[in-house]
């Protein structure tokens, strides 16, 4: 991965060959008909693939244009995470490694790393920020239900960013038998690349169905929300060579993009949120899974050359879009997908999103986990009004 | 150093902290006068990838404290230590404002020497580049699992020394030294004639010496820290530098 | 439905039109290939479907058998529910009826009602036993969310079997806007044969798929579990003209089947929990889904003429069957799904599931709802041993 | 009752709970003495899908003290009312031990009438054959939107009387009387000779008056259950008893 100015390999030495060894591990797997055959029947039977397209027909004729949802909150572990986890796992044990290696933030990629690792007889080690733990002890309880080992980091913030930098300090330990399997398209060399490959089926699928939904056969826009950007990447890979619009949507909290700055961070070059020192700085966002300083090296790179936007929308905006979805269209989104969802309300009927227009976005993941969040918001909002159809302000 | 490797002389390069307590200059004055060869100056970063509890928690507080880089570097300029420095830091504190700058002020500050763990071989042009053109001597890392081309190629790339780290794992006090180390530090002292020091792991004078029978010397960093951390000032902790320095001549 | 002896319509003259109106609706929706179709549509596009069988692959190399799991944990909403309620819904609509009514004991089929109901515009009323709101307060929210009202019933035990009763009555007051969209195949005619229905497309996908899958094209074995019934009658329906033996687990505090004497209940005659005077008793099972003192009328019946067995296991089979497959596949069933899996691991080996054979199980839901109930569990498990690996006695 | 009726009577059948205390059964003598012309026996079950509150109040607090079918039955064989009884209760309590059975059993406590609300016409042959064999008359229920048709079969095959239920609802008070409760006490009388009651939500004697002027008599429920669930005695609820007849005979 390297992606104009951004992406490249910045680890220490001890990691340099064990990444060497991934990129050729993954360039043979990825030409190997059998391994993409093989990846593919397990994203059919096991994680269920193909994941529809649903014209949101309530909600389109609310906002007069043609909305389009890749639900990627109907596979196997509820998000789009076990693509590229499943991808991971399979090369991993192709090439003999024996234990699986995850950072997680709101536990979801550890979630779907424990269960690659118990579909594939792997080994599991997840690496969580104490404070995110605590947060999310149901997750914690899934990964060692799965069979998982969950490692409490006590470092820094005690959360992803911590987390992140801690897997990568046990990789170094045990390069010959652990894979770490990054959950984003970040991280050094060929990791951005790679893990965009394995999100790739979202986007390519999502072409193939909007031809068969949309009476122009392509979307005007595609809309996803970035936070290491992984679901954005794999999405805008099946449209960045239309014309179609590609929109990123960052968390007002977490904007690299707008409010970064290049930098480094975890293996690769960035934009990053960091002060003036060159400090890494915390991002605060409802969705702990846009929780993260950085974004991958090719959404800055997109950024760079104009193909892609990174608007980015409040905490406020994410809640309206979660009720609106649930109201007009019966779905629930992840606080996270929400994002994408917010941008669409704010901009649909102006220039950005004219009258007429059709929208597709992804759905990344389901909004179950973040049930008790929202109780909690309506029980703190009922003074702030948040979690009312008219909320305004900050949530939080 | 090269001088003084070259008289026979083990080299010994301890480490410090910027910023970790109001006096940290004193560790550099002490640490100088207790032996040392040249001493590695932590820059301190808020994510350390490469770095064990005891740096990070020593990082952690030098930050705490409002330590920046632009304090430490004037505080170095107004600080002139009788053995050369090199300031050790992470990447996107090399970034920040651009490595020419980062290098420019380095050299302005009287720093000999940069140790950047997570600019690997492979990215270094950029950085070389510019730390060549400020007069800084960029130092590179080598592994226990870097292949023997590539080791041939960081040794001939590194200015100043090469820095052998014997683990695979980050910095931290461990006991013994493996055949990988002492098999790391002959194979690079066999690729040019710069002196290869052997770092992460390395704490006490028995462990400094049996380095130093496969190197040119040893950088030793949490051992002095954890003592830095539990606050014991300049003149104690510089009575560990020279034990170690002790341990290596007897070597 | 009549089966044998068993289902009619049991109710007060006051619903007698409605459900005869309801039986000649459906008769003619079913009969209509245009409702079939925007059906099967909303079901594609929305719902997931068609949902995937996976082969089990570890788990069955460990049993000595071939092991192949219908994925229902996969549909939106993650369980069968979703079905039937998507069915009903549309149905409703057909008939000219603008509000859904719905019981709901753990939540699963009320937040599965709110969600058709808010695809489709429905009003949507959710009666849910007070004692189960609490144990539920996420699944309360979800509804919410989603736009339902959420009745809380006081009655009785406060649970399911109050929640449908109170259901039945609210229906006699409001038969001409509101539908009453009952959760499985039992209530009166025509329901328990309209849900068995709206589920028979998971038989009819499986029976499909296993002909894919299996060398000889039909499994031996088909297993599902049992509490109404509706996702083991939908099940069977894809395979009752095979000769596959079909096995309906129920829950051991709960086996209506085989503990229970024929009776009427809430609108249908069938096998019902009851002392010796006639009083219904309350069931209980680790599994809100399964705490229902009935069963399914074709059930009954298809036990009567010998056609399919009710096996019963305990509660701490159930957990460890849970156990067991998130450790060797991934996959965390919901505790009512995993009554089918605890059977077929107590009769792996044995004549009734001899080496070699192959078991289709339906894997009615996913297992993310009962994360709490699991933790708590666990918590207690401390000193009972429950949540170990070699759990025996009944974990509560 | 037809005897009564045909004698220009507006009939008055008050209910009891079997089992709401422990002198219930001084409730049947008082409701005699009070002028009932029948009196109905509710015959408790866990689950009253027909029942509102105060009915499903009054049923949960005659079970919590351990009744029984058998129980009531005992006791009413021992206790011989002046007016006929007829007992209602739900289809699992009919059918536990068999239908027949069950009426063999009622019309030997001495009970004439059997009414099941969760029985329906449709569902009616099985336990209308064993009834009338066993000697009791198997009161049939119509409601406002039953058809035409199906009214005069329900009309036709009912014995005893027929019980036209007034609201599209449960069991409970409310106020006035719907101009559809009225069309269907006339329609039901239209069919046949046996006397029509209405029932459900008539609780004052001026409402009991207002159904005798479409019907030939009523059935009173929740409201007398709710006094004998605040605690008052026979006497006392045959006072309000006592209210509705003179209230009918004036109408």
């Amino acid at each position: 991965g390297r992606f104009g100015r951004f992406g490249g390999r910045y680890v220490p030495e001890s990691l340099v060959p064990a990444c060497e060894q991934l990129e050729s591990g993954f360039r043979a797997a990825w030409a190997d008909p059998a391994f993409r055959a093989g990846l593919a029947r397990t994203l059919a039977l096991h994680a269920g693939r193909p994941t529809p397209v649903t014209p949101a027909l309530r909600l389109s004729a609310e906002l007069g244009l043609t909305l389009l949802l890749k639900r990627e909150d109907l596979t196997h572990t509820g998000s789009h995470k076990i693509n590229n986890v499943l991808g991971q796992a399979m090369l991993a044990k192709r090439m003999g490694k024996t234990r699986l290696l995850a950072e997680t933030g709101a536990g979801q990629h550890g979630v779907a790393s424990a269960t690659a690792a118990a579909l594939l007889g792997l080994e599991c080690v997840v690496y969580m920020g104490e404070r995110d733990m605590r947060r999310q002890e149901l997750n914690v309880f899934r990964m060692e239900l799965l069979g998982a080992t969950v490692v409490a980091v006590r470092n820094g913030s005690r959360t992803l960013k911590d987390a992140c930098t801690e897997a990568l300090r046990g990789w170094v330990t045990q390069v010959d038998e652990a894979h770490y399997c990054v959950g984003s398209v970040m991280g050094p060399h060929p990791y951005p690349w790679m893990v965009r490959e394995f999100q790739r089926v979202v986007g390519e699928e999502a072409r193939q169905q909007c031809a068969a939904l949309l009476p122009q056969g392509r979307p005007d826009v595609v809309v996803a929300c970035v936070g290491g950007g992984s679901n954005a990447a794999g999405t805008f890979a099946g449209f960045v060579d239309t014309d179609a619009r590609l929109v990123g949507v960052e968390a007002a909290g977490g904007a690299a993009v707008s409010r970064g700055a290049p930098g480094v961070l975890h293996g690769y070059r960035s934009q990053v949120l960091q002060d003036e020192h060159g400090q890494i700085l915390e991002a605060h966002s409802i969705s702990a899974g846009l929780d993260y300083p950085g974004i991958g090296p090719e959404h800055a790179h997109l950024a760079d050359i104009g193909r892609a936007e990174y608007p980015s929308v409040t905490d406020a905006e994410v809640v309206e879009a979660v009720l609106r979805l649930a109201r007009t269209e019966g779905i629930v989104p992840a606080l996270e997908s929400a994002h994408a969802l917010a941008w669409v309300l704010r901009a649909a009927g102006t220039p950005q999103l004219p009258t007429g227009c059709s929208v597709l976005v992804t759905l990344s993941g389901r909004g179950d986990k973040d049930g008790a969040q929202l109780v909690a918001l309506r029980r703190d909002g009922a003074r702030s009004g948040a979690l009312r159809r008219d909320a305004a302000g900050t949530p939080r | 150093m090269r001088r003084r490797r070259d008289a026979g002389r083990s080299l010994l390069v301890p480490y410090v902290t910027a910023g970790i307590s109001a006096d940290w200059t004193d560790y550099l004055h002490a640490y100088a006068d207790a032996g040392a060869d040249a001493i590695e100056v932590g820059l301190p970063f808020s994510d350390p990838m490469l770095d064990g509890a005891t740096i990070q928690e020593a990082s952690h507080r030098a930050l705490s404290s409002g330590t920046t880089t632009a304090g430490v570097l004037a505080r170095l300029a107004g600080t002139p230590v009788a053995v050369p420095l090199a300031v050790m830091t992470y990447a996107n504190i090399v970034f920040r404002h651009g490595a020419a700058t980062f290098c420019d002020r380095l050299a302005q500050a009287g720093v000999a020497g940069l140790i950047v763990p997570d600019v690997p071989y492979d990215e270094v042009d950029e950085l070389s580049t510019v730390a060549t053109a400020a007069g800084v001597e960029l130092v590179l890392l080598a592994s226990p699992v870097t292949a023997p081309t590539r080791l041939r190629r960081i040794a001939e790339r590194s200015r100043g020394f090469v820095y052998g780290v014997t683990v695979m794992g980050t910095t931290g006090e461990r006991t013994g030294l493996s055949d990988s180390a002492r098999a790391l530090g002959t194979t690079l002292r066999g690729h040019g004639s710069r002196p290869v020091l052997l770092g992460f792991g390395i704490s006490s004078p028995g462990q400094a010496a049996l380095a130093a029978g496969s190197a040119d010397g040893v950088v030793v960093a949490s051992s002095l820290m954890r003592e830095v951390l539990a606050g014991r000032g300049p003149r104690e902790v510089a009575g560990t530098v020279a034990a170690l320095r002790a341990g290596l001549d007897a070597g």
